[in-house]
């Protein structure tokens, strides 16, 4: 025998953990071409730096763990690649940097690293830079205006239409420019455009399922249409808090984050919902202009009871099948009899 | 209960790979001192003038082995004449990649398949009959047509995803109670009442990666793999070797002794041609998408690692079928189904101490 | 009184262990409230310890003489007189505190005096009953200690990254951290200050076994 | 009408953004490290309502007796421990009374139930932030009900701590720590920018 300690199956799947991560690098790809379309180097130099400390964080935690690293395993470049995309272009380094550090250390590996996770890192990593630095967060230069790559960015920067929103009042900005994502915001997340692109590719390729997100775009859109909390009409409103609020790239990249989301189909539409009546309560009553990622977290809670109870739930649902079926066959043999 | 079946199954859509094993003829490669064993006995050669109860007799004196489940053709069809069975189902469903032994005889022995069946009907009290085919072959050849009645017996085809041949019953149940009779035994069975040939020889086929001319062969019992590689030629030296299917089948770890049997069906020479690596489970609960039997191998697996075996009935590990869907579609190709099956046999051993201590 | 409750030199070693070992708040995982919240600025840590000092000693110096009295004294009374002592205890610790900074009792707020109520002595006091005086009192010093040790090292990396400073004094370090002082992080930080003692604990334990067996070893061959 | 909807929000915002456990840390030491078990949980946490509430509101009444009498200042804090011994004196004296089985039992539960950070938070912020005796008590309710929700919360954390491969040196009260950490900083994007007093 030249190759040894083969299991069945003996014919496998082409897909493996790297490309199924490798499907969510691509797909954000597109978002840090319009990062620097909008604003130059400096997005990419922020996401590079993003995801070098999140390797080199992930290399260091797996030694201090006492195991081998793996360079096959590249989920610490998801969340590393993601984080920035979430932020101001104007962001200091030392943010993303600190985000992702923050995610990798005290998400990822205090629960035993990839596929283990009980929360998000990127929502984590996100969250704590919230906390920390609200101002560098969430304050964004124009478009186009090409800040510097390396220096830190202090002038030109001011709130997104996302606080006019938080603040109840409606935005001035035209809506065309909404929808091709020329207004400030997030670097990676304006273009609402090339989010639905990337889902459709993410969905066609089967890195993620279909179950969570529409639950969760379900929900949101019925509750924007509505339930406007600005005063205008529902439409209006639906397309002010897509465009303008990170849920859109939270419920496509951060809800399927595959360690987080429960596995069973019908707990992934728990899920789902769940994940958006927090994330519409925290937008009524929080206090933060960007809340899908803190409603993620507290979702995330629930991630692994939703499974246990749809398992639950399962059992009986199979007891109850096979009885009735040979109660039925039963009844079937007593009449030809 | 049939669109249940058939497009709600869960499961994985397979490449089939069946090609050109099935659409070759089938061979017979025979040992000398084994060909034409017959068995004494008085009864006519003709199956129109025997009754059930000595068509029963006949399989007996003749041996046959049913290759489905592995036993004993005249005590499964003594059994299924008791529970008055209503239909008679000649099983060549073959769902698994690479093995086509019981579609490639029903498709070259077709008047002996169909004899066969109608025989063994009339052994069991009359019910309706059928051949049952996988519907799924979406690699096929051309000329491979599969007919919609094979010696006048209707042929119906298992819709649906991989692991189709556990749920073949469903499809059938309507009617009433069913009985499986793979179509290899009823071919035999028709040897033996027309010749009174001993089963001496089973239905195999040879093919995998490394096998440069992949046929159906009829063999006798007791040839080794190394001599079938030999009949069918090796492309390349094989990576390892399986007998059985390639989903469910086991590794033959030495080839030149391993004795080929009614119940191997295949011998398959598999390469793999990428270095297989090992991923950590990333969590995405593709294997609960596709388990056939509803259940969530994620939640299995993570116990039997932990070695926490109390905590598996709730997930109804019994009820596992062991079709190796969820480590066909495991992204970080962990071994479930295998780990599975170790927790079982370690259960059982488990409860045996109990009750003995 | 038990004889084994009282040896010297098992009250003395079980003592020390409370310090790092079996240390009261990071592997016991007493008094985490004020250890989690409290704990922002080095200042805070220290009047912790200070109150948590003032409380502890001489409460489980009570119990231990409550332990003299009659069987028929049910033991929610001295749990009440325990209560008592601890709650007056509050008053010369907080004109104590008073010397260390002025707004201390402030900053803390609620945590200063909820220490009276901690942990450490609820659970430990009926042990105490058991004790001498002199145990008990023991018992309090190495609990103080090891609460100390947890709180002020917990602190000091708090107030370094919320606010780079350290005692008030500005430090220069590349980035702040604001959100270090907020309650989640406190929980993080105790978290992993119990993760990183308990991993030294294991590291040192290797050591020490590696040593005996090289001295085994060497002997042997001797 | 409006000081019923009052009330209620009061209560969620016990019960939510100043959560005893995710906000303050109280009482964090019964949760993670007192082997009570989940039904000795619940109890705790019923008595713990109990007790919050009833001092809340006694820490009310002893407050609008003294008033603001500037050098009780020092007292204060003694004085509402006070309250919470003559309390537990009394249910202890009704309970070995009446109860005595149960009560030899049960007298931990009991005892930490009445003396933790908790019951005296409840008094002090009771008092701080001025709440009439209604609203106290609401407060209070909500305060106790928060301790029960956080310990829901991190029951299921529990068990999905218990099939993670966490790393030896986080295993056990770390990775709670952390857990619970975590959800504090979700309650973050409910709560904002404030530090815990």
């Amino acid at each position: 025998m030249l190759q040894q300690g083969q299991k069945a199956p003996y014919v496998r799947n082409r897909d493996s953990a790297f490309t199924v991560m490798m499907d969510v690098v691509i797909a954000l790809i597109p978002l840090y071409f319009m990062a620097f379309f909008f604003y130059g180097l400096r997005a990419l130099m922020l996401g590079l730096a993003s995801a070098a400390a999140a390797v080199v964080s992930d290399v260091a935690c797996t030694l201090l763990e006492g195991k081998k690293p793996y360079p096959r395993d590249i989920s610490p470049l998801v969340t590393g690649l993601m984080l920035p995309l979430m932020m101001s272009a104007a962001v200091p380094y030392y943010v993303v940097i600190s985000a992702s550090v923050f995610a990798i250390v005290f998400v990822k590996h205090v629960f035993g690293g990839v596929g283990q996770s009980a929360f998000n890192p990127a929502a984590a990593g996100f969250a704590f830079a919230v906390a920390c630095w609200p101002t560098q967060v969430f304050s964004y230069p124009a478009p186009f205006s090409a800040p510097p790559a390396f220096q830190a960015v202090t002038e030109g920067l001011s709130s997104s239409p996302a606080w006019n929103l938080f603040q109840g009042g409606v935005p001035a900005e035209d809506v065309l420019d909404l929808l091709l994502g020329k207004f400030l915001g997030p670097m990676g997340l304006t273009n609402i455009l090339v989010l639905a692109t990337c889902l459709f590719y993410l969905l066609f390729r089967g890195a993620i399922s279909w179950q969570a997100p529409a639950a969760f775009f379900g929900i949101m859109v019925v509750a924007m249409l509505l339930f406007p909390r600005i005063p205008d009409t529902g439409p209006m409103s639906l397309v002010y808090e897509a465009t303008t609020g990170m849920w859109v790239f939270g419920g496509i990249f951060m809800l399927n984050e595959p360690g987080t989301l429960p596995k069973r189909s019908s707990s992934r539409l728990a899920y789902g919902a769940l994940a958006a009546i927090f994330t519409i309560s925290f937008q009524r009553f929080g206090r933060v202009e960007q809340t899908f990622a803190f409603a993620l977290l507290l979702t995330n809670v629930f991630s692994f009871t939703l499974d246990r109870y749809s398992e639950r739930l399962l059992r009986r649902l199979r007891r109850v099948y096979l009885a009735t079926r040979t109660k039925l066959s039963e009844k079937k043999s007593a009449q030809r009899a | 209960m049939k669109w249940v079946a058939g497009f709600f199954t869960r499961g994985i859509i397979l490449e089939q790979r069946k090609e050109p094993a099935l659409r070759r003829k089938l061979r017979t490669f025979l040992n000398a001192n084994y060909a034409g064993m017959l068995f004494d006995s008085n009864l006519p050669c003709d199956g129109a003038a025997l009754s059930g109860d000595q068509i029963i007799e006949i399989a007996r004196l003749a041996n046959i082995v049913d290759e489905r489940d592995g036993l004993f053709l005249h005590e499964k069809l003594t059994k299924a004449k008791k529970m008055k069975i209503r239909v008679a189902v000649g099983d060549a469903i073959d769902d698994e990649p690479y093995v086509s032994s019981q579609m490639n005889p029903l498709l070259f022995l077709q008047k002996e398949a169909g004899e066969g069946l109608r025989l063994a009907a009339k052994a069991v009290g009359n019910p309706k009959i059928y051949f049952a085919v996988y519907k799924n072959l979406s690699d096929l050849d051309l000329k491979t047509k599969i007919p919609k009645e094979i010696d006048g017996v209707e042929v119906r085809r298992i819709h649906g995803r991989y692991p189709a041949e556990f749920r073949t019953m469903d499809d059938f149940d309507a009617d009433g109670p069913t009985v499986l009779i793979g179509v290899c035994s009823l071919i035999h069975l028709y040897r033996a009442v027309y010749e009174h040939r001993i089963q001496s020889t089973c239905f195999v086929t040879v093919a995998g990666s490394c096998v440069a001319n992949p046929t159906n062969l009829e063999v006798s019992i007791g040839m080794t793999p190394t001599q079938l590689f030999e009949r069918c030629g090796l492309a390349e030296e094989p990576g390892y070797v399986i007998i059985g299917g390639s989903m469910t089948g086991e590794i033959c770890e030495d080839p030149d002794h391993y004795l080929v049997g009614t119940m191997s069906r295949a011998v398959l020479a598999l390469r793999d041609e990428e270095k297989k690596r090992r991923y950590q489970c990333i969590g995405c609960g593709r294997c609960a998408e596709v388990c056939p039997e509803n259940l969530t191998p994620f939640y299995i697996n993570r116990y039997i690692e932990l070695g926490r075996y109390e905590a598996l009935a709730f997930y109804d590990i019994h009820r596992c079928i062991g079709c190796g869907t969820c480590s066909y579609v495991c992204p970080s190709k962990i071994d479930i189904a295998e780990h599975i099956k170790q927790a079982k046999g370690e259960m059982k051993r488990r409860r045996q101490e109990r009750e003995v201590g | 009184m038990l004889p084994e409750q009282n040896s010297a030199k098992r009250n003395l070693r079980s003592g020390l262990n409370l310090i790092f070992a079996q240390n009261p708040v990071l592997v016991t995982g007493f008094a985490l409230a004020p250890a989690v919240v409290g704990t922002f600025t080095l200042k805070n840590g220290t009047g912790l310890s200070l109150v948590f000092a003032m409380v502890t000693i001489p409460v489980l110096f009570l119990a231990s003489l409550l332990g003299m009295l009659p069987e028929k004294v049910p033991q929610f009374v001295r749990t009440m007189a325990c209560v008592g002592l601890a709650a007056l205890m509050l008053i010369p610790a907080r004109l104590l505190a008073r010397g260390i900074a002025p707004n201390l009792f402030d900053s803390l707020g609620m945590y200063f005096s909820s220490m009276a109520l901690n942990s450490v002595w609820l659970l430990r006091a009926p042990l105490c009953q058991e004790k001498k005086p002199i145990w008990a009192l023991w018992e309090g010093v190495c609990h103080t200690i090891g609460f100390s040790v947890c709180v002020l090292a917990v602190s000091a990396v708090r107030e370094l990254l919320a606010y780079n400073t350290l005692w008030g004094h500005p430090l220069s370090l590349p980035a702040k951290f604001p959100a270090i002082a907020y309650a989640f992080a406190g929980f993080i930080a105790v978290g992993t200050a119990a993760a990183v003692l308990r991993w030294s604990i294991d590291r040192a334990h290797d050591v020490a076994g590696l040593v005996q067996r090289k001295r085994k070893k060497w002997r042997v061959g001797r | 009408m409006n000081t019923l909807v009052g009330l209620f929000s009061l209560l969620l915002t016990a019960l939510v953004l100043e959560n005893a456990v995710f906000s303050r840390a109280l009482d964090l030491t019964a949760l993670l490290v007192v082997p009570f078990g989940r039904k000795g949980v619940l109890l705790f946490g019923l008595i713990l309502t109990g007790v919050t509430t009833v001092s809340s509101l006694a820490a009310t009444l002893l407050n609008a007796a003294i008033g603001g009498w500037e050098s009780v200042l020092y007292v204060r804090p003694v004085l509402y421990i006070l309250i919470l011994a003559v309390l537990y004196g009394l249910v202890c004296l009704v309970l070995n009374w009446k109860k005595k089985e149960w009560f030899s039992s049960h007298s931990m539960i009991i005892t930490i139930a009445f003396f933790n950070c908790a019951a005296y938070g409840a008094m002090a912020l009771t008092v701080y932030s001025g709440f009439s005796y209604l609203e106290s008590m609401a407060y209070g309710l909500g305060l106790g009900l928060s301790f029960l929700l956080a310990a829901f919360l991190l029951e299921q954390g529990r068990r999905c701590l218990s099939i993670c491969n966490i790393p030896k040196a986080f295993r056990g009260l770390p990775a709670e720590l952390v857990y619970v950490g975590l959800i504090s900083l979700s309650l973050y994007g409910l709560v904002g920018h404030q530090l815990a007093a």
